[in-house]
């Protein structure tokens, strides 16, 4: 449209860059502290330049880890993470895109109760019940364990429902060629549901992969040992004894690192990542 | 509810494909439910060797605790307030972005990362912003007069958790109205433009009101996120103190079971808090509902 | 060889002294294998245990605070006592080797003692002898008194030596049950709470009020400085920052002071006491905490490796090692004697300030200990309550009242889940 | 290649809704119906049935002669093309093909043989390795065709297939088809809600309304001679004048005005009159004629529609370019080109040829 | 109301796509001008830019006699009618109606009076407390109508305003148009590019292809005298048959027949002749006409439509219904009738009208 308002867009940078500063200022104040030696705060507040210590302290982190508050080297932690968040990712697409499709595809009795057993537990995070949760993993032996990290929280909903969402924008008439071509229902599934699904399901990947990333309560109950320990839940110790014990440039390496991975995958593939969250909840 | 025009007639098909996500669904979201449902009728002591049926003494005692109210009207405060902070912010960038061409995709992409940011990771970086010692922002507040001390305030301290638990979710939010925008027609907006309407005018009077679902949509999530999902924001900082003046719902539940394993209190307030999420999971669902017309 | 699991609180240097005690253990003898967990504080690491019970996945050992006492006692199908355990598995034990505040803290009626005490505390002084330089005070002279402590720290933040006079760690240990006993005042009803569940507390008296007044207003004057609740985990960096003088929380902070207290001198001292409300302070009581062994272990060669670790722990060179190296009381006579023996004390002076506080005196009812269930949960209540009155939301009576009401329905509750 | 035929069939959807009653239709093998009619009337229902994508609820559907109601689609051989095509969009233009023929096991070779036929008849041989998304909408149109051709099915069914394509294309692709099915035989079933569609195309043409049959018949027959109102006015463009009139005897009067009918009369009392634009005239001098009030006029190029009123009722005459115009004219009609239709039900009225027809001449085009 | 003047006006989008080249365009004081030409041709870019919704790359904009280059949309005077309307869907018929007048300050009784008045012509007077999604297509149209005549502004310009209706629909609101601008004689641009609405609506016609103007004029003397092959094919339906032939004097060629034009040859070399469907005539015995090859035929009813070749190009004849049909039958032409394009560069060769015409009679309607 024509506009000639030159300070409207002038504004508009200025709003725009001082959101970015608000956002980053944050994760820029830690990467700076992650940066610094173990004395250098002790003379009072975190510097605004980086130190000389990058290397060190990430590389105590990673290797060393920081057995005083509990943590084993952050690399066996990253690992966890990173299996916990593409076992969850990919657990929760395989059963929500094949009960998606139960739904979508076929009518039978008891699919609205089956719908909705579904969908609440879309909303309920695990925080509101935790007690029992916790319990009942327990009597199934599965504390520590990848079992119990990741098989609990394949139960949220959120991809089934954007599988719905998503199936029900394929045109009716696609399965009825499929079917005039002589397609059964699992065929029609494998050669045509499934090929177009691909963009959904590389898009949910990546909502879901950062979900599990950023468990925190989950692993912290169910996890003694700490093999199996992940990045994010180990974040919390190490700022508790941090605080009486000044080790932030540490913690704050461990906090980049927490931080990095997901971000990442947010940053690169941005496309995907904005079609599977704006898509998950629409 | 909709399904397809035709579908296919299999009989036992459709339940083979459900069971692997009834079952997870049932072992670990229905049983749990139930069993918190029987627990919030229970004494029991932290070991679990003695249990005692006593009707709807954990729920009267709720109701009588000053603690408990104190914590629901922290959490609607909490949740009020990080709904509002993060979603005008994030209107205000996505409108910004949104009459940017090109370099508005260089912002969204620095706007959108926090989203990666674990909850708990966002506590504990806003925590060490404020830490007495060492933390900037106490610094730069002193050197403004201004007093902060959320080991005590508790006002500070709500303060703290709603800047922490708002600055992760601008994106989010921020990512759902930049969308919303787009998908106000350029043509209405072009309407209010030959219709005399200067760019404040057809903000507050055409884009605005155009995008009150998404606004809606987001108030649930939001609301839903500050109750539910800020449970690591807390525990990254500060724990639900001072004097309980951050202790939401939420992380109640968490503290008085497994903290306080006061197991029947703890379970009540689960039963609360599912009838709360079951509510405002029904009104999203009628919305997502209405919307989803194809 | 068996693997036995210690879950333990110690983080930083306490948690690197001790997986080093574990290690040195396991380097001994090729039978078992301890290994230590950090489960976070004290707290947390309570409530993991019992969560871990529950869900039948518990560690062998657990190191639990005094406060949790209480709560362990009562759960009697819970833990395997230790004098039971040493017995039982023909392991030397005798309990007069220990120091008798020990032993009085953590034993039953009958006077067994039930858990294995490995870093037991009180609460000491430190100061920065530095900064009191710098006001013009004597750095060798340490406040003895409340009223010295506000005048000290009056003139050290006057002067602007340092932007407060004193901090605290753990307020409801130091400032609260601490303070009861140091002047003879009861914390709660049936001696503390040693006589059964059906106690109460009484630790809203006009001393205790008076003190949490005087801190509001010290607080208010800028004298002192909160450090947050439970162990105060702000207050050791604004005492290593130089940004506080004084500052006060368990002998076992020592090993952190030495560490972090870079560029200053510091000063040990007892913790201070109102000279008009009694001549002569009373004994401090314990803290820190024992070792609790849980039942449940499948293996029966588990609890036969726990036994034999304790009599490792017991041995004196590894008692007076820990002890010399953390501040934590050497808790058998021999491990004291040892240090003697070895000129510790002489060469570290201010090193025997806390075994001298905690054993001064004839102990009273009122400062033998507290026992009672759920005090953890009373302790949040207490903090909490300390914290509106700061916040200037409640008077210090007020405060007090309010923690005794809660605190009671907190005992009540125990007490009906534990009939 | 079948011959279909729909014995009283009638579909009520779950919900309740009466979408399509009482269709008796027997269409020859080879022949090709089209089913025409407004939106909502029934017709995609009435295909959907004879293809097996909808249960029905009423009658019995026979392809050849075996009744199919309770058969699968992919078994009652016959192919469909869809009104946007349903293309497999994730795979090529040789898979669409062959994706029908693969799932009956056809052999590779064979497979091959078919599709490069039915690409050349089509030829968008070209196109066999491109995915649907890079094809023009024609192009696409072609694919679809395909898809059903290489099956050789019993018959083809078109649900609206040209809708989605520009006007142009449309004229074009519409010649492309009836060719195809001439040259393939097939028995087709063609549903469309256009009326020149439906003319262009049919052997035979079925307007459906509200779910039941108005008329069957050739194409020209339904122009002719339609069987109501609603076919009247659904087939034409533009449309049939439709005004209540009154028969008197031999004279029709129209608002107040009344002309002779040379014998034509069917009834008398009131009626409603039909008569195409183009069937009126300008009327000469003296000529018995209605007078018509102008309002405005649409140039079409080759011809010029004039619109007015006769009375209170609309009319619109189509007259060539050259014709004078003038704010108040009159209009000539021919008896014979007239329609009539029961004022009440709407049905055509049996016409009537006088014993002695004394026809009023009627106007070149000028 | 006012005049507006495109003055060489030309449009390139930041991404560097030309879409228009120099327009010289001058519409009279109460003129209805329709845009038409092709998809992307360019129409809806130079109305943005009289709107102001476009900045102008090159060239000037007029309204009235000031130059609006740099003027806000608001601040033109002009109305605009989207084609998907554009009404604002949280507001009432009314407020719709009201909300430009209330961004200029009209006080609150004016605002009634006119809102009032517009609502009453456009008969939409009791859909004024509905929202716009209570409305069928048509009465949204109409809202999106009062919503421009409300503001009584120098000029309405309509984006296609009506390709979202039904064909029906399509028809009876062109005709309210007309009337209504004709009523309130406020300067209008139409765009569209359904020739028969450009054809019916316009005073001039401006026929855009690839961002130029190829030719305007008032609607007849368009569909007569097309400019060149490209309006030749646009306007009129069907679409002017366009085949190759060479002049020899006075000779036609085309493929292997040859037919004289009676002195109407306007060049000779390679030409592209161009012959309305409707201008040919099946020939009698013994009369110089062209061999055609019936294809297939299209039965419109009141036309019939022969498809079929001459010698090796598609040619497309309208007979009346009645007309015989053989697979082999000769086409007569009326030289007068014919359309020369240069063969190159596809413009209009200028006529010749011999000096002593000697007309070939031209069959009658059967
Ligand atoms: N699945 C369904 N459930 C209920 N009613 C239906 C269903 N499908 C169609 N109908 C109804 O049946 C009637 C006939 O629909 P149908 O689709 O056959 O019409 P159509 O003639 O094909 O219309 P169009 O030209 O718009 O495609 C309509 O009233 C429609 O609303
Ligand atoms: N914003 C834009 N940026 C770049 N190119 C554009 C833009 N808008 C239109 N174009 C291009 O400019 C040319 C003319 O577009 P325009 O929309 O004016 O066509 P149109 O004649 O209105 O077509 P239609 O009948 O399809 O509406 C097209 O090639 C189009 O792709
Ligand atoms: O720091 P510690 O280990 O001496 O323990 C402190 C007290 O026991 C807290 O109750
Ligand atoms: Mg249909
Ligand atoms: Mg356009």
């Amino acid at each position: 449209m024509v506009e000639n308002r030159p300070f409207l867009t002038f504004l508009t940078h200025f709003v725009l860059i001082l959101g970015v500063i608000v956002v980053v200022f944050p994760v820029y104040l830690a990467f700076i502290a992650s940066t610094q030696g173990p004395s250098d705060f002790l003379s009072g507040v975190v510097p605004l330049l980086p130190g000389s210590h990058l290397m060190e302290n990430y590389g105590q982190m990673l290797t060393g880890g920081m057995s005083r508050a509990g943590a084993p080297p952050l690399w066996i932690l990253l690992g966890n993470s990173l299996l916990m968040a593409i076992i969850i990712a990919v657990g929760k697409i395989t059963i929500s895109i094949i009960s998606a499709y139960a739904i979508v595809y076929f009518r039978f009795p008891f699919r609205l109760l089956a719908f909705w057993l579904i969908f609440i537990t879309l909303m309920l995070p695990v925080e509101v019940r935790i007690v029992p949760t916790f319990k009942v993993v327990a009597d199934l032996g599965m504390l520590n364990s990848y079992a119990g990290l990741t098989i609990p929280l394949i139960a949220s909903a959120t991809a089934t429902f954007l599988f719905r969402q998503f199936f029900l924008t394929i045109p009716d008439e696609l399965m009825e060629a499929a079917r005039v071509d002589g397609s059964g229902p699992m065929k029609f599934f494998r050669d045509i549901l499934l090929p177009l699904s691909r963009t959904n399901i590389a898009a949910l990947f990546v909502v879901l992969f950062i979900y599990g990333w950023i468990q925190y309560l989950w692993p912290l109950l169910i996890t003694n040992d700490s093999r199996y320990y992940t990045i994010v839940m180990a974040i919390k110790r190490l700022a508790a004894v941090a605080d009486s014990d000044p080790q932030w440039n540490l913690v704050m390496a461990a906090m980049i690192l927490a931080m990095l991975p997901p971000v990442l995958v947010v940053i690169l593939m941005q496309r995907l990542f904005v079609k599977g969250l704006v898509e998950t909840e629409k | 509810m909709q399904t397809k025009r035709t579908i296919f007639q299999n009989k036992l098909l459709p339940y083979l494909l459900l069971v692997p996500q009834l079952a997870v669904t049932t072992v670990f979201f229905l049983w749990p439910a139930g069993q918190a449902v029987k627990s919030s009728f229970e004494r029991e002591d932290p070991f679990g060797f003695r249990t005692t049926f006593i009707w709807f003494d954990n729920y009267l005692q709720l109701f009588e605790d000053p603690e408990y109210l104190n914590s629901l009207g922290r959490t609607a405060i909490f949740a009020v307030s990080v709904t509002l902070l993060s979603m005008s912010l994030a209107l205000l960038f996505a409108v910004a972005v949104n009459r940017l061409l090109r370099s508005g995709r260089v912002y969204t992409t620095l706007l959108l990362w926090p989203y990666a940011v674990a909850p708990v990771v966002a506590g504990v970086l806003w925590w060490f912003m404020f830490n007495p010692t060492i933390g900037i922002l106490p610094y730069l507040l002193a050197r403004l007069g201004i007093s902060w001390n959320h080991r005590v305030d508790g006002a500070d301290a709500m303060i703290l958790i709603i800047l922490a638990a708002s600055w992760k979710q601008i994106s989010y939010n921020f990512l759902f109205f930049v969308a919303g925008l787009q998908s106000v027609p350029q043509s209405l907006v072009e309407a209010a433009a030959i219709d005399g309407a200067g760019p404040f005018k057809r903000f507050w009077t055409i884009v605005f009101p155009l995008l009150s679902p998404t606004t809606f949509f987001l108030m649930i999530i939001n609301i839903n996120y500050a109750m539910f999902e800020t449970f690591g924001t807390i525990d990254g900082s500060t724990g639900g103190g001072p004097a309980g003046a951050t202790n939401t719902l939420v992380y109640k539940v968490y503290a008085d079971g497994f903290l306080g394993l006061n197991i029947g209190s703890s379970a009540a307030q689960s039963v609360i808090l599912m009838l709360i999420v079951i509510a405002l999971t029904a009104v999203q669902f009628r919305w997502v509902e209405r919307r989803v017309q194809y | 060889a068996t693997e036995i699991t210690w879950w333990h609180a110690m983080g930083a240097e306490l948690g690197q002294k001790l997986e080093g005690i574990a290690k040195k253990f396991n380097e001994s003898q090729t039978e078992y294998h301890v290994t230590p967990v950090f489960k976070g504080t004290y707290p947390e690491t309570l409530t993991a245990a019992i969560a871990a019970f529950r869900a039948g996945q518990q560690p062998a050992i657990v190191q639990v605070f005094e406060v949790g006492t209480g709560t362990m006692m009562a759960a009697k199908g819970a833990v395997y006592p230790v004098y039971k355990l040493m017995t039982d598995n023909k392991e030397p034990w005798d309990p007069k080797g220990f120091l008798t505040p020990v032993t009085g803290y953590y034993s039953d009626t009958e006077g067994n003692i039930l858990s294995m005490p490995f870093n037991s505390s009180t609460p000491i002084m430190y100061y920065n002898k530095d900064v009191f330089k710098k006001a013009g005070l004597d750095p060798e002279v340490a406040p003895k008194t409340w009223k010295e402590v506000e005048e000290f720290s009056k003139k050290i933040v006057s002067s602007g030596a340092a932007k407060c006079g004193f901090t605290s760690g753990w307020i409801s240990w130091v400032q609260l049950e601490n303070l009861s006993a140091i002047h003879d005042k009861p914390y709660g009803t049936l001696e503390n709470g040693f006589g059964g569940l059906k106690t109460e507390f009484t630790f809203n008296g006009d001393l205790q009020a008076r003190h949490w007044e005087n801190l509001k207003k010290w607080a208010d004057e800028g004298l002192f400085q909160y450090g947050g609740p439970v162990g105060g985990n702000d207050a050791p960096p604004k005492f290593y920052a130089q940004e506080c003088a004084i500052y006060m929380n368990s002998s076992a902070s020592r090993a952190g002071v030495m560490l972090n207290a870079k560029g200053f001198e510091v000063g040990f001292a007892p913790l201070p006491y109102y000279d008009d409300a009694i001549a002569e302070p009373k004994n401090s009581i314990i803290g820190g905490a024992t070792l609790w062994v849980l039942n449940g272990q499948k293996d029966p060669n588990v609890y036969k490796g726990v036994a034999k670790f304790f009599t490792y722990l017991s041995k004196a060179e590894v008692q007076a090692d820990w002890h010399q190296f953390s501040g934590y009381l050497p808790i058998t006579n021999a491990a004291y004697e040892l240090g003697q023996q070895q000129g510790y004390y002489a060469k570290n002076p201010g090193s025997d300030v806390a075994i001298k506080q905690i054993t001064r005196g004839t102990p009273t009812a009122n400062s033998k200990g507290i026992r009672f269930g759920n005090l953890t949960q009373v302790r949040d209540v207490i903090d909490s309550e300390f914290e509106a009155l700061l916040a200037g939301k409640k008077t210090a009576k007020e405060a007090l009242d309010n923690a005794v009401v809660r605190g009671n329905k907190i005992l009540r509750d125990f007490e009906a889940a534990n009939n | 290649m079948a011959s279909i035929d729909v014995e009283n069939v009638g579909k009520v959807y779950s919900g309740g809704v009466r979408a399509v009653t009482d269709i008796k239709l027997n269409i020859a093998d080879g022949e090709f119906i089209v089913l025409v009619g407004p939106s909502g009337c029934g017709k995609s229902t009435l295909l959907r049935m004879v293809a097996g994508l909808e249960t029905i609820s009423e009658g019995e559907v026979k392809i050849g002669s075996k009744v199919v109601n309770n058969v699968e689609p992919a078994d009652r051989d016959i192919a469909m093309v869809f009104q946007n095509y349903a293309l497999y969009p994730h795979m090529t233009v040789y898979n669409n093909l062959a994706y029908g023929l693969k799932n009956r096991g056809t052999p590779k070779s064979e497979i091959d043989t078919r599709v490069a036929e039915a690409a050349r008849m089509l030829e968008i041989t070209q196109y066999l390795d491109r995915k649907p998304r890079a094809l023009s909408g024609g192009q696409r149109q072609r694919v679809a065709m395909g898809r059903a051709i290489v099956r050789k099915p019993a018959a083809f069914l078109f649900d609206e297939p040209l809708s989605n394509l520009d006007a142009k294309l449309r004229v074009s692709m519409r010649g492309e088809i009836k060719r195809l099915q001439r040259r393939l035989g097939t028995t087709s079933i063609y549903v469309t809600h256009d009326q020149l569609e439906a003319m262009t195309l049919a052997d035979r043409l079925v307007v459906l309304n509200g779910g039941r049959i108005e008329q069957i018949g050739a194409p020209l027959e339904v122009y002719h001679a339609p069987a109501s109102t609603f076919v009247a006015s659904f087939i034409g463009s533009p449309a049939m004048n439709l005004v209540k009139g009154e028969l008197h005897g031999d004279r029709l009067a129209i608002g107040p005005s009344v002309i002779g009918l040379n014998g034509f009369a069917p009834a008398s009392g009131p009626v409603t009159v039909g008569v195409r634009a183009e069937d009126m005239r300008v009327a000469r001098e003296g000529q018995e004629a209605l007078p018509f009030r102008l309002e405005y006029t649409e140039e079409l190029g080759s011809q010029r529609l004039i619109h007015g009123a006769v009375g209170d009722q609309q009319v619109t005459v189509a007259v060539s370019p050259e014709t004078e115009l003038t704010p108040e004219m009159r209009i000539a009609v021919d008896a014979r080109r007239l329609h009539f239709f029961a004022a009440d039900t709407g049905r055509r009225l049996p016409g009537k040829v006088p014993a002695e027809a004394k026809f009023a001449p009627v106007e070149p085009v000028a």
